[in-house]
């Protein structure tokens, strides 16, 4: 039994959690380099995986497999594949960001006692919530993995209802009052979502016998356990719903643009571009590898929603008068965009989609994350409120605009390359779909643009006038993002070999084959 | 005349005990239904062990008496403690078991 | 050496100036123009360095190539960073990095009291980096990345003065209306990827035989879209006017010489697909020959110097995309018209330019008048490029214009007269409004008003930096022309990459040049009896309905206004109501339709223990009813 | 001894069911129907007592005098003890007051009764076997040898059983004294402080007419005090008043004259009596009325 790597990988972000909470009240500084470091080490481990992760190599490496519920089946069963490698280094990459970008946001306020740790919780939260994210990532268990999926939602709620952001608009009582309905809602869309998978997950055993998606996989794929249509329509719903929820699509997105509007920035940044994630990683992983001819069944459907997912997201955000909601509404449209790339059901939409995963969580947490101190400087979430920022802060409207330039997936930016797959993949199996989608990278302009344009530039308004420039400690958050984006876009082949053989895989679960080209080009 | 005529006598005092039970409010009638209910039920052990032709359901109505008796005992003392607290044997005052 | 590598370092010194101009900060003040200008002017060197190298070699192997790295390697997707230099891409890559340079020169003077003038000097190189990698791209996926790089380019500069909300608002205007180009474009890429599995150049244009014609059609149509949102084409021409809130040599560069011809390079690139294609080949004539009026036509109206070059831009654009309509025929006429285009176009704008240095940025041409005096060497150079436009024989523009008039008529049928008359008709109306800019301008007395600060203007002629580019694209404009027709010598450079075809005229050419020469002198005297004769109102007159119209670009904005912009926010309003009330609502719904049902169902709970008592009873009845039926059953 | 409890039933068994079963019933009925608690035990105890004789009559002897002996003996009484206890004559008035209760109540007793019979009826018991055999050698052997093997373990939980309920009641009655008990000085300082009554509370009626523990004493000014009245008796509402108890003589005068004279009754026109509303007065009434009736026999 070789070292159990994901295990630690998971583990390392979880003891930092109770080691950070541990923390004393008065060392609240202390708490905070302690939460780093322990993010920084899980980085590092993401790393190895990363490196030790072979793509040629069989399907799921790295495997660990302990009995756990012997009774039903439940097995401890951990291994990824080139899929899960990149979403962890994804996860991994961006907690040290969201823990910078958020130092200062659970300071307390004068008016609390001493024995209150805010800070300690907060961070604490944040490590927790990597940790099952992480192991949600590896589980090849669905059981398991079901498990963390739920429990992520205890450490956001607290995240969401407890550390809202300070910028808010009308009076204290309004805002906590806002925050705790934000923080609510969320808790109850996810758990509806969950308990209907619960159900899914119970008919699962009934009908398979165990939780080991492996052992599914493999029975059904060489016949030994054929589902009756109907079940396996019915438990792909299950599954699917809970994903859709959590992912989000629409019509059951709503939780989505209260929950990042409230919470502070860095929190937004982990609902959008981590978490939500695990629900398009499942959709992947689960519906596909589970329910392929169920999939295919429901593809036209989910199709139709995720298409309205993309332009009804994009005109939403161009209709929002609040800057985070914005932003929000945009990642709604683009994870219309990765669910269109999973269920196109061709190889570059899946590549498409993965790589999308993870472009998406880069640059909505550039662009989020400038829009916080943003806010944090002005202290208002309004547009109306911003004008000419970029006179007197060059660099933030500059690094806000190449965020925004990367959500509208500008070429040579990193999600460019994935919504171009994306497109391409759906393109080439449903035209139709692909130049309806197209509509979407318009409307991305229209609500970035303006955004950019009623916020940076034009005259200085007289509030804005005294604003600082942006600090060493939030340049040292987006600079690297930055990079990465353009790095990702103009090389993302390290990604995409990795992605690769995974994707080839789900496609030989589905037995789906790439439309071939009419003409046979000579290369 | 068949003996199992006693069996129909028990289902009746059963039933009178039973309403007895759900109509009145004085804590103490109530326990009289209820020992009313339980006599009933002896009847009934009592008629079976001569239709079967053994003792073993007297040995039950036995039994019940004795678990009866002490019911009884520790019903009335609740009675008695929840008199001397609020003055009164109506069931329907001590109405708490709602929120 | 081998040539070939060369080639990426065409693209890579302009990137490396943006990025050490954009990151260096404010450090770089005192040299960041230097910087950009010495970067641009290498790529140049570089350019003729390759030139040199392709003369030296035969016309067929005179395509170089040179593959990177592959980009995006995916399953069944192909996509390289690979560059291809061939003869049109050398033409660009000269026009681009020379006119850039020269431009870059004259950015020195021009911008030379604005605190940002490093960063402008980072956009413009960020532009040519862009602009030479769309030229050099060997697939049409990193032509696209070009494509929009140009175009992020050209909204950083439009909006180079944020400040103003005039320029923010043209900036975002260009860019989305590029943008809904670019989805032609992308759109153009998944059809060829799904039709030949490939975007690169080669394999694409070679097997276009084997294919549909309907597909070619699409493809060539979606292009086309493409083309229309770069080049300022009808119907997504709206753009280019509102850009010259751009400073004037972006207008220069971007907006006259090198962005806005891309449009013409896709159509040109694409020949095969379009020869395979009539409909969509007559569907960009018919573009062309439309925008060549519009244009011209709003050029007539404009009193702002720069917009009413903006129109005679679009209806020179127009010309070239009418020519590369007309397939073999006029392929080598539209390259040549844009490089001539090029020169004089970007020196009548400097001219704009240096006029506005001198009169206190003023820009409406009834406030100028009589500077010939007071600026000679701009008079002169503007003067140059104003006989070239108009197809002043021997000029430049008089070649390129005149091949192009007669490449209309040889199309042949019907087709052939109209656009040939069209074009005709174009060329009388370039002569007419192009006269009345001169004449507004230079001649007549001086109209000149005091700006808003009160102080009024005293011309003056612009530094030595800014004349230089000017008297250099002047010398362009003058001989590049024939330089390039004596001896057809551009045909033949062109010829192994559009395939030129001499279609049989109905017309000589001898009669074809006559009538332009005659619809030319009829345009430059209306000109003359309407502006030279009588003195010029400072205040606009009313003017009649079509004046009126096109001084509102032909109403085509307030039509976007009132459609797309009033509509897009009903709409967004509507769904954000909709949204809020819907379908959040029917989740909330639910939840309180639940609430109230717990609550009417809470009231069994009285908390009576008899009540209790009774449904437990009858609880016991209904089990003893059910397990006796069991029991019967 | 043995021809009892025989596989049939002698017409003389039979004649017993119906008459002492119809007796039974109606007993039952009272206990539910009294208003006053004593009455309903009183009827239950006569129900017992007409089962125990069933019991005899079913062969089991031991039983049917344990019956009479432990439940009509000691249960019962215990009963009235606490009937004593939370008051004799505390009539509860029959007024249903959650709403559909009783009707519910009836139905199910109705429907459960019917559910029994037509289970009774279903299983057809036709062949007794009669405890002649089991009862060969006495039927308190017969018990005690089933007691004491076969159900042995039962009777010993039920012995803790007993035990426990024994100790559980005296737990549940006895009260804890906490604090010391007052003397008689601090109660008398404090009767000071509060500055009601300064005297001690007077003895019950004794200044009276009527020398009875549930008569209030009257103040010198003819007014009755409660005062004067323990307060077990005043909670349980058991309070008789002087003036009451002379009107209601002076009427039972009366009303014996007008009987013996036929005089038009009084009564309709007596402002006396309509004590509605009022609970005390109700009370009073009723009170009254067992006094006429006492009277008249």
């Amino acid at each position: 039994m070789s070292f159990p790597l994901l295990t630690a990988t998971a583990a390392l972000p979880a003891v930092g959690a109770i080691a950070t909470a541990a923390v004393p009240a008065a060392r609240r500084t202390a708490a905070k380099w302690l939460a780093l470091l322990f993010s920084l080490a899980t980085l590092a481990l993401a790393v190895v995986v990363a490196v030790r992760f072979d793509p040629d190599g069989d399907r799921y490496q790295l495997t660990e497999s302990r009995s756990w519920i012997a009774d039903f089946g439940v097995r401890y069963e951990l291994g990824v594949d080139g899929i899960g490698v990149a979403l962890i280094a994804l996860t991994a990459l961006l907690i040290p960001f969201i823990i910078l970008a958020g130092w200062h946001d659970a300071d307390p306020l004068e008016t609390k006692s001493s024995r209150w740790r805010p800070t300690q919780g907060f961070f604490a939260l944040i490590l927790a919530v990597e940790a099952m994210v992480i192991i949600s990532f590896e589980a090849t268990d669905v059981f398991l993995f079901y498990i963390f999926f739920e429990a992520m939602l205890i450490p956001m709620y607290f995240l969401i209802g407890g550390f809202g952001d300070r910028a808010h608009t009308g009076s204290d009582e309004n805002a906590s009052a806002q925050r705790s309905y934000a923080a609510v809602k969320f808790l109850l869309y996810n758990l509806v979502g969950g308990l209907i998978m619960l159900a899914a997950v119970i008919g699962l055993y009934v009908v398979a016998g165990n939780f080991s998606l492996q052992e599914i996989a493999e029975a059904r794929a060489n016949g030994s356990l054929d589902m009756a249509t109907n079940t396996e329509r019915w438990l792909f719903l299950g599954f699917f719903f809970a994903f859709a929820v959590k992912a989000p699509l629409w019509p059951l997105h709503t939780w989505l643009p209260n929950a990042m509007g409230e919470a502070t920035a860095p929190v937004a940044v982990l609902i959008t571009a981590v978490v939500d994630k695990v629900g398009t990683f499942a959709m992947l992983r689960f519906c596909l590898g589970l329910f392929p001819e169920a999939s295919k069944w429901a593809t036209p459907a989910i199709l139709v929603l995720a298409l309205i997912s993309i332009v009804y997201g994009a005109l939403l955000a161009v209709g929002q008068r609040d800057i985070k909601r914005l932003v929000a509404y945009a990642s709604i449209s683009h994870f219309g965009f990765i669910i269109l790339g999973i269920f196109a059901m061709t190889s570059q939409g899946q590549s498409g989609a993965t790589l999308y995963m993870v472009n998406h969580g880069i640059s909505t947490a550039a662009l989020m994350l400038v829009a916080g101190f943003l806010i944090s400087r002005r202290g208002s979430r309004l547009i109306a409120d911003y004008g000419g920022v970029q006179k007197v802060a060059p660099v933030l409207a500059g690094t806000f605009l190449i965020g925004g330039l990367a959500t509208l997936s500008l070429p040579g930016l990193a999600p460019f390359v994935s919504e171009f797959l994306v497109l391409v993949g759906t393109f080439a199996r449903y035209p139709a779909v692909g130049i309806i989608a197209t509509f979407g990278i318009v409307l991305a302009a229209l609500y970035t643009l303006v955004l950019y344009q009623r916020t940076m530039t034009g005259p200085v308004k007289p509030e804005v006038a005294a604003m600082p420039d942006l600090k060493v400690r939030e340049l040292a958050v987006v600079a690297p993002l930055i990079a990465l984006l353009i790095v990702l876009g103009v090389y993302p082949k390290p990604v995409t070999e990795l992605v690769n053989p995974a994707v080839k895989h789900t496609m030989s679960d589905v037995q789906k084959k790439d439309p071939q080209p009419e003409v046979e080009a000579v290369k | 005349m068949n003996p199992v005529n006693y069996l129909y006598l028990a289902a009746l005092l059963f039933a009178i005990g039973a309403t007895g039970v759900l109509i009145r409010r004085n804590a103490i009638v109530v326990f009289m239904c209820i020992e009313l209910m339980l006599n009933a039920c002896n009847l009934a052990f009592v008629a079976f062990s001569r239709l079967h032709g053994n003792l073993d359901g007297q040995i039950i109505a036995f039994f019940t008496m004795v678990v009866a008796a002490a019911e009884v005992v520790v019903g009335l003392a609740i009675i008695v403690s929840l008199f001397r607290s609020r003055h009164s044997a109506s069931v329907d005052d001590a109405s708490l078991m709602k929120l | 050496m081998n040539t070939e590598n060369l080639i990426a370092l065409l693209v890579a010194a302009p990137l490396l100036g943006a990025a050490v101009l954009l990151c260096g900060g404010r450090r770089l003040d005192r040299v960041g123009h230097w910087i950009g200008t010495l970067l641009s002017a290498l790529s140049f060197v570089i350019g003729l360095v390759l030139f040199t190298d392709m003369l030296g070699k035969g016309a067929e192997e005179r395509s170089l190539h040179q593959h990177l790295f592959s980009w995006i390697p995916v399953e069944g997707f192909q996509a390289d960073v690979a560059f291809q230099l061939d003869q049109l891409s050398m033409t660009f890559v000269l026009l681009i990095s020379g006119v850039g340079t020269l431009i870059h020169l004259y950015s020195i003077g021009y911008m030379e009291h604005d605190e940002r003038r490093r960063r402008f000097f980072g956009y413009l190189n960020l532009f040519l980096a862009a602009m030479l990698l769309l030229v050099l791209a060997d697939n049409y996926l990193l032509l696209y990345v070009g494509w929009e790089g140009v175009g992020l380019a050209s909204y950083l500069l439009i909006g180079f003065w944020q400040h103003k909300p005039s320029a923010a608002t043209a900036a975002k205007k260009a860019f989305l209306v590029n943008r809904v180009g670019d989805m032609g474009l992308s759109i153009a890429i998944m059809l060829m990827f799904t039709t030949f599995g490939t975007f690169a150049f080669g394999p694409v244009l070679e097997s276009t035989g084997e294919t549909s014609e309907g597909k070619l059609t699409a493809i060539g149509l979606m292009l086309l879209l493409a083309a229309c949102g770069k080049s300022a084409q009808v119907p997504l021409q709206s753009w280019l006017g509102d850009a010259m809130e751009g400073p004037t040599p972006v207008s220069a560069l971007i907006h006259a010489a090198t962005m806005v011809t891309a449009g013409v390079y896709l159509i040109v690139r694409s020949g095969e697909i379009f020869n395979a294609a009539p409909d969509a080949q007559l569907a960009v004539t018919v573009v062309g020959a439309v925008t060549l009026l519009f244009g011209a036509i709003v050029g007539c109206a404009k009193d702002d110097i720069k917009k009413a070059l903006a129109g005679s831009t679009m209806s020179q654009i127009g010309y070239m995309i009418l020519a590369a309509g007309l397939g073999p025929i006029g392929y080598v006429f539209a390259i040549m018209h844009l490089v001539t285009h090029g020169f004089f176009k970007a020196g009548l704008f400097l001219g704009a330019g240096s006029v506005m240095h001198g009169m206190n940025d003023e820009v409406d041409m009834r406030k100028y008048g009589g500077l010939r005096k007071y600026m000679p060497v701009t008079f002169v150079t503007f003067g140059l490029g104003y006989l070239a436009i108009i197809g002043f024989p021997g000029l430049s523009g008089f070649f390129s214009k005149d091949k192009i008039i007669e490449a209309a008529f040889a199309k042949g049928g019907t087709e052939g007269w109209i656009l040939g008359s069209v074009a005709l008709l174009g060329a009388a109306i370039t002569a007419y409004y192009m006269t009345r800019v001169m004449l507004l301008t230079f001649f007549g007395e001086k109209r000149w008003q005091p700006d808003a600060d009160g102080n009024a203007p005293h011309p003056h002629e612009s530094p030595r930096s800014m004349t230089i580019p000017m008297i250099l694209l002047a010398v362009g404009s003058v001989f590049a022309g024939g330089f390039f027709s004596i001896g057809d010598r551009f045909m033949h450079w062109l010829e192994p990459v559009t395939h030129h075809d001499h279609g049989d005229s109905p017309l000589s050419a001898a009669t074809v040049t006559g009538a332009t020469m005659v619809v030319l002198v009829v345009g430059v005297t209306l000109a003359w009896f309407q502006y030279g004769r009588r003195p010029v109102p400072v205040v606009a007159p009313r003017g009649s309905l079509l004046t009126r119209a096109a001084r509102k670009d032909l109403l085509q904005d307030d039509f976007n206004h009132v459609v797309l912009v009033r509509g897009g926010e009903h709409l967004t309003r509507s769904l954000v109501y909709v949204d809020h009330t819907l379908v959040d609502g029917v989740v909330n719904g639910t939840a309180a339709s639940v609430g109230g049902l717990s609550g009417r169902l809470r009231k069994l709970q009285n908390g009576y223990a008899r009540s209790y008592a009774v449904s437990m009873f009858g609880g016991a009845a209904v089990l003893i009813v059910a397990t006796l039926l069991m029991r019967a059953v | 001894m043995t021809a009892l409890a025989a596989y049939t039933t002698s017409t003389g068994e039979a004649f017993q069911f119906w008459v002492l079963g119809t007796v039974a019933v109606i007993g039952a009925l009272c206990t539910i129907l009294m208003r006053k608690a004593v009455h309903s035990a009183l009827c239950l105890a006569g129900t017992m007592i007409i089962l125990a004789v069933f019991y005899l009559a079913n062969g089991a002897y031991f039983l049917g005098i344990v019956q009479i002996v432990v439940y009509t003996g000691a249960i019962m009484m215990l009963f009235l003890f606490v009937v004593m206890l939370v008051g004799v004559t505390a009539a509860d008035s029959l007024k249903e007051t959650i709403k559909g209760q009783r009707w519910l109540a009836l139905l199910c007793g109705l429907g459960f009764a019917i559910l029994l019979f037509a289970g009774i009826g279903n299983a057809s018991l036709k062949d007794f076997n009669g405890l002649a055999k089991a009862n060969e050698n006495g039927n308190v052997e017969g018990l005690a040898t089933l007691i004491f093997t076969k159900y042995v373990f039962a009777f010993e939980i039920t012995g803790a059983l007993l035990i426990t309920a024994t100790v559980g009641a005296m737990v549940l009655t006895h009260r804890e004294r906490t604090e010391r008990a007052k003397t008689q000085r601090e109660l008398a300082e404090e009767r000071v402080r509060e500055g009601k009554h300064l005297p001690p509370l007077p003895a019950p009626g004794v200044y009276a007419r009527h020398n009875a523990v549930d008569i209030a004493g009257l103040l010198p000014d003819g007014t009755p005090s409660e005062l004067t009245v323990s307060r077990t008796l005043r909670e349980r509402g058991q309070i008789r008043d002087v003036s009451t108890e002379a009107l209601n003589d002076l009427r039972a005068l009366e009303q014996r004259a007008t009987d013996r004279l036929e005089r038009p009754d009084l009564r309709r026109t007596d402002p006396g009596r309509n004590g509605d509303g009022d609970p005390a007065a109700e009370r009073a009434a009723a009170v009254a009325g067992e006094q006429t009736e006492e009277a008249s026999k």
